[in-house]
């Protein structure tokens, strides 16, 4: 066994941390650290850094202008990107849509769509959740009939991410209801600037306007916007659903996280010492610290097994539910430690910058915890991760 | 042993139930939250009339109730409503003038003034003998310098009772005109939908008379305020988890109501079995509320991390068994959770409590 | 709300702290407090001092040489025994069989049986789990023909309790396998010094003999010994399981160990000083403590409930639950106060007094952690209460 | 990045599982703790043939393996045997003889000897250093009093290694052969089916050449210790889980076989979970075991806190999922529980290491 990276590895991990270092704007990452929200204008601005490197589309092959990276370098990536608190890659587009179109999308399709991606002309939205549904992802109502070169669509989406920045969605839609629900599902790409689409944002008990519901009425679609074969969207779908998914476990994230935990227990005041030197907080930071060095290794296990063509199946239901556990932990203890000063709201206005009230560092404190909550509902909650685990790994 | 309301109780939590389900609701609270008074001021005075303030004061000082169960009954029943009114402000500030002998107790019970406690500052924490605001003793007044943190319902207050330090170090209790010169306020909302603020005290003079009493009396409001907000904390579980069971009962996925999985029945149970024990501990805790000082303070900070556990528990349970809809702004569950969320911010947090019981344990 | 007890009830309640005071060898409370096991002859000692202070069958009316106490009373007693770490009452005789016969007995078998229970004549078991049922205790497979005036029983009982001291036992057994389970099913009182009766020990994970087997090879019982009316058996048993059962919660035990743990970690050293000023460890008792003395209300609140004439049924396995995994919770931590003398074990030979390896308070640490792992699996367990609390408070 | 056992490490497990599954069993373990001898002799002789012994230790000193993860590889698969013989205390105390350079460990490795640790005491808790043994230089030799607490093994040593403190206070590591004058022992069998003694060294006279070393000796035994039973309960924990697993999938209740319950199946998931966490926090210690003194102890920590925790919750979760037939002496899942329940009391608790892991991660 060995835990350390091959030489090649710990080459491209320090090429990694150098570009982060002079490519990444203080400005965006304090922002991220703080917990605020980006605008859209910031998401695009790294994006259009990271393109410009040629490191957006980390899961593409070079062919298409993606990096060819393996699996370790993107783990590598992901995890060197987290900590030093860089944006996300939004991934609608880049991570979920264009491995379907790689893989089931005609040449037109693929010559279209996965330039405008790299450019950032195109921002995309997923259009699969449903009213009603919840993990019940095969239970689509919205359909889309043919009427000559178009599907006429018609219905509602919800949990829309970023609806509100988007100008494309990819959809799951009702093109046959005559069999099981699994089937007559087909994968539609819908310009939402068409007439009939309307997005209404959903606020969030956080206060934030992340989500939205999409609804479409007689929305017009070329048909050469239907990806693969009419009928098989599901399928589609589920490819996105078993592909590589070791960054569920989020340890760059919880590792930043925790990094600016320390940094607020020790600047917190608690019986005339730093909160971090109170023998019961302590032991909840260390608790969370020794899960995430486990969960560190844990992920790099499944990722070796993964590089070694290991399925993740069932591995990554417990990256999952370990990983959104445990962010969620940390969140709770970061607003445990901002005291009394966890409890103002000052809604984020764009363009507004008000001074917050109590330090800098428990501003975003409950509205972070609050909005962390999804991590244990969205992405197959973790009772549907568990339900998984047993047929999977139990054999119940 | 008797763990029944008294007639008196009872009638006043059927009339406060009914106002809150009937003429109240969470759009008013929230309105009342946005504006600059962060109350509504019908709502204050028709809580007044049906003697909701009253209720938490002695006859002796002009109210007609005043003993610990009559608090935990009124304060759960506000909980339940999710009734964002300066009732607890009122209940701290009222404690401090009923036993500095005030008068101005009267025009609280009333309803005719509002005044809150301002005893936290920004680096206090939860201690309330960390106290840098100052009260220097001048000849014919005194002068109060400072600032305090996170006062709810400041900007709607008539009267300030503040903690400050004198000259030789003891930390008094001052009432403060809000009015006075010298206050300045920077109010907000929190985030579980209150009205607040941080309040400035610059060169404040106030008359001699303004002095209430020693540090103790601001220990006595929070003890007050501990057991009225866990009592709180009781009427948002019991609408969460009722909310949360209606959920499992009708909402159909996969063909079935989602109560249907076992799971979730059983983690039902462990809520039901839990909220007993929540219970339990605020009961205990207003048991203790008129006897010796070390028993009270054991069964305030026994009930408090029971509920800063319980509370947090439960409301982290409801969301994640709503699923995404437990998230929205929109569901009046989110709202209920949010203040389950908060009240462990209040007069120290879970962790808080657990130490001062070992703390008191080992005395 | 008044939380205290009436002046009638606090003078009973220094009654029975009297009582306890003078009346209970000191050399039984320590063996109770240290969790050795108790001989018969000193279960036997016990019951005859309370059978003459005329406090031996809490449950029973005046007439038949109760206390006649009501629920308060018994509750008074329970805890005050327990806290006093007087030895429990052997409940199969006096608390479970003693209660059937009183509502559907024959007047020849109460006037038979309930004055030897009085006076220690019959030692009793309870013949309800049969191999394989678990808590499905329906499922009864051993059989009782009619053959002229005695029935003859085949079959075998399980997890009998004690039964190596028993000259009785009360027995659910099938006369009838046409309808369900719940039918056909008779209660028959056994002697079991008949022929064909076989004990056979079960050891427990503790290393203590506490449940047996029971063996039933053409055993010949008197018809007069079968309790009401063939067939409903179930309804007596059932009986049995909605009696009251606030001790279900086992305060008064959990309150005795939690004060012997204190004396413990008080004379444990860590880090050079008692194990009870190690934060962590004083962070386990303090919750412990709070938990219990949050029960301790509950349980009262039951009891309240219960004297004004309100069914204790679901709060009973509120009761259950908590109350098992608090004593449980205690036993752990007296395991982990103990540190390295929680390993050895010696086995508690009768007669034999082999001195103890490290202290006195270690020697039953373990085994009693290991023996109270039962609280949760017996009585119903604890996933059983659970699905009990499902249907009858969560409607579900 | 490698997760993978290298091939000699593979044969070793493969041959040793082999045999604990074929030529060993609870009833040989049992019936060997029970012995004066407090272990099989042949079972020991077989282990020593296999290689087991000699893969502990490395080429240098006469093994053939020696870095962590051979000892990780040994010792998980002995935990899945349940394999009771003196492997552990063999590790320790020849830990200290290769570190010492002492030639004794020959004889260890072949199987002709066994040598045990003898550090803890009877107050001394988990505590290295608290070490009330003395020893006392003379003109010829040394002479040591003392007490050493629940020494696994002691009686079939014919070495003891123990601490003991000289007359300038430092703590050093002697070797006391078992059969010197003024050792006696006590011996018993521990709640897991091993033997064990406490030991009494009363003037014993040993020559100078006995002491090997400083305390620090002890400690890198203890490590090296800490490592080898956290991976013993990887062994342990997964013999457990498939146990209970094949319990789930075989016993009919209410006409179905109990794994049905959703409970119960997402309780298996939470228990693999969390298996999967404890084998992350022991490969973490095994790597860095030869790392930096401080990473290593803050690595060891984790993973005995984290084996602690998780072991417990393993035992507990299998025994009550068996119900009452898990409560019984004759299945073997209950020996295995109680290994398992025990490892948490050797070498420091969990909240031991919790503390320890606190302290350094301060430091």
């Amino acid at each position: 066994m060995d835990l350390s990276y091959t030489p090649e590895e710990t080459q491209f991990r320090d090429e990694v941390r150098a570009f982060l270092d002079e490519a990444l704007p203080q400005r965006l990452s304090d922002k991220v650290r703080d917990g605020s929200t980006l605008s859209k204008a910031e998401v695009e601005e790294w994006q259009a850094i990271l393109s410009a490197r040629g490191w957006l589309a980390t899961h593409w092959p070079r062919e298409y202008g993606g990096t060819g990276w393996n699996v370790v370098e993107r783990f590598i990536f992901d995890v060197e990107s987290s900590r030093a608190n860089a944006p996300s890659i939004i991934p609608f587009g880049l991570s979920m849509l264009a491995p379907v179109l790689i893989k089931f999308g005609s040449d037109a399709q693929k010559e279209r769509w996965l330039p405008r991606m790299l450019d950032g002309e195109d921002w995309w939205c997923q259009g699969y959740s449903e009213p009603g549904a919840g993990s019940d992802l095969a239970n689509v109502r919205t359909t889309a009939v043919r009427d000559g070169d178009h599907y006429v669509v018609n219905g509602q989406k919800t949990w829309t991410t970023m609806a509100q920045h988007a100008n494309m969605i990819f959809c799951l839609v009702r093109t046959d209801s005559s069999g099981k629900p699994q089937e007559g599902i087909s994968f539609l790409l819908v310009d939402m600037t068409s007439p009939g689409v309307e997005v209404r944002p959903i606020i969030t008990l956080d206060g934030d306007h992340e989500v939205n519901e999409v609804f479409f009425k007689d929305v017009r679609v070329p048909v050469e916007n239907l990806v693969g074969e009419e009928g098989l969207g599901w399928t589609y779908a589920k490819y996105l659903l078993t592909y590589e998914r070791t960054t569920m476990a989020g340890i760059g994230a919880s590792r930043a996280a925790l990094e600016r935990l320390r940094e607020i227990a020790q600047a917190e005041q608690s019986d005339g010492k730093p909160l971090i030197e109170d023998l019961l907080f302590a032991m909840r930071v260390a608790r969370a610290d020794i899960a995430l060095k486990n969960l560190e290794t844990t992920t790099m296990r499944v990722v070796a097994a993964t590089a070694q063509g290991g399925s993740t199946g069932a591995q990554s239901s417990i990256l999952k539910i370990k990983g959104t556990e445990l962010r969620q932990e940390i969140s709770a203890l970061t607003r445990r430690a901002v005291g009394a000063y966890a409890q103002p709201f000052l809604p984020e206005r764009e363009g507004a910058n008000e001074a917050p009230v109590g330090p800098d560092y428990a501003v975003a404190a409950t509205p972070t915890y609050l909005n962390l909550r999804k991590l244990s509902i969205y992405g197959g909650s973790n009772e549907i991760q568990k339900n998984i685990m047993t047929k999977a790994i139990l054999g119940l | 042993m008797d763990f029944t309301l008294s007639e008196d109780q009872q009638s006043l939590v059927d009339v406060l139930a009914r106002f809150s389900r009937e003429r109240y609701g969470i759009a008013k609270r929230t309105a009342a939250a946005g504006a600059e008074s962060g109350h509504d001021v019908a709502t204050w005075a028709q809580l007044a009339e049906l003697g909701v303030i009253g209720m938490l004061f002695s006859s002796e000082v002009g109210g007609y109730g005043g003993n610990a169960f009559d608090i935990m009954a009124v304060f759960e029943t506000l909980g339940h409503g999710l009734v964002g009114e300066p009732v607890l402000p009122a209940l701290l500030a009222g404690t401090v003038l009923a036993a500095a002998g005030s008068d101005a107790l009267d025009r609280l019970i009333d309803g005719s003034d509002i005044a809150v406690s301002a005893f936290y500052e920004p680096t206090s924490r939860y201690d309330l003998d960390r106290v840098a605001t100052t009260a220097t003793e001048q000849s014919q007044d005194w002068k109060i310098d400072g600032a305090k943190a996170v006062v709810h319902h400041a900007e709607a207050a008539q009267t300030l009772i503040v903690t400050a330090r004198e000259a030789n170090g003891t930390v008094s209790v001052f009432a403060v005109p809000a009015a006075a010169s010298g206050v300045t306020m920077r109010g907000y909302v929190t985030n579980d939908g209150i009205r607040a603020a941080e309040v400035k005290l610059e060169g404040v003079i106030v008359p001699k008379a303004a002095k209430l009493g020693g540090v103790a009396l601001a220990r006595d409001a929070v003890d007050a305020g501990t057991l009225a907000i866990c009592a709180e904390a009781l009427g948002l579980m019991t609408w969460l988890k009722d909310a949360t069971l209606e959920y499992l009962r009708t909402r159909i996925q996969f063909g079935k109501p989602i109560g249907n999985n076992q799971v979730l029945q059983h983690r039902m149970a462990d809520i039901v079995v839990e909220m007993e024990q929540a219970r339990s501990a605020v009961i205990n805790a207003a048991a203790a509320m008129d006897g010796p000082a070390d028993a009270r303070a054991l069964a305030l900070s026994a009930a408090k991390y029971t509920i800063g556990t319980t509370a947090t528990m439960v409301a982290e349970e409801a969301i994640q068994m709503h699923g995404g809809i437990g998230m929205t702004e929109e569901l009046g569950l989110s709202h209920f959770a949010k203040r389950a969320l908060m009240i462990d911010h209040q007069f120290g947090d879970s962790d808080h409590h657990l130490r001062r019981y070992i703390t008191l344990s080992a005395a």
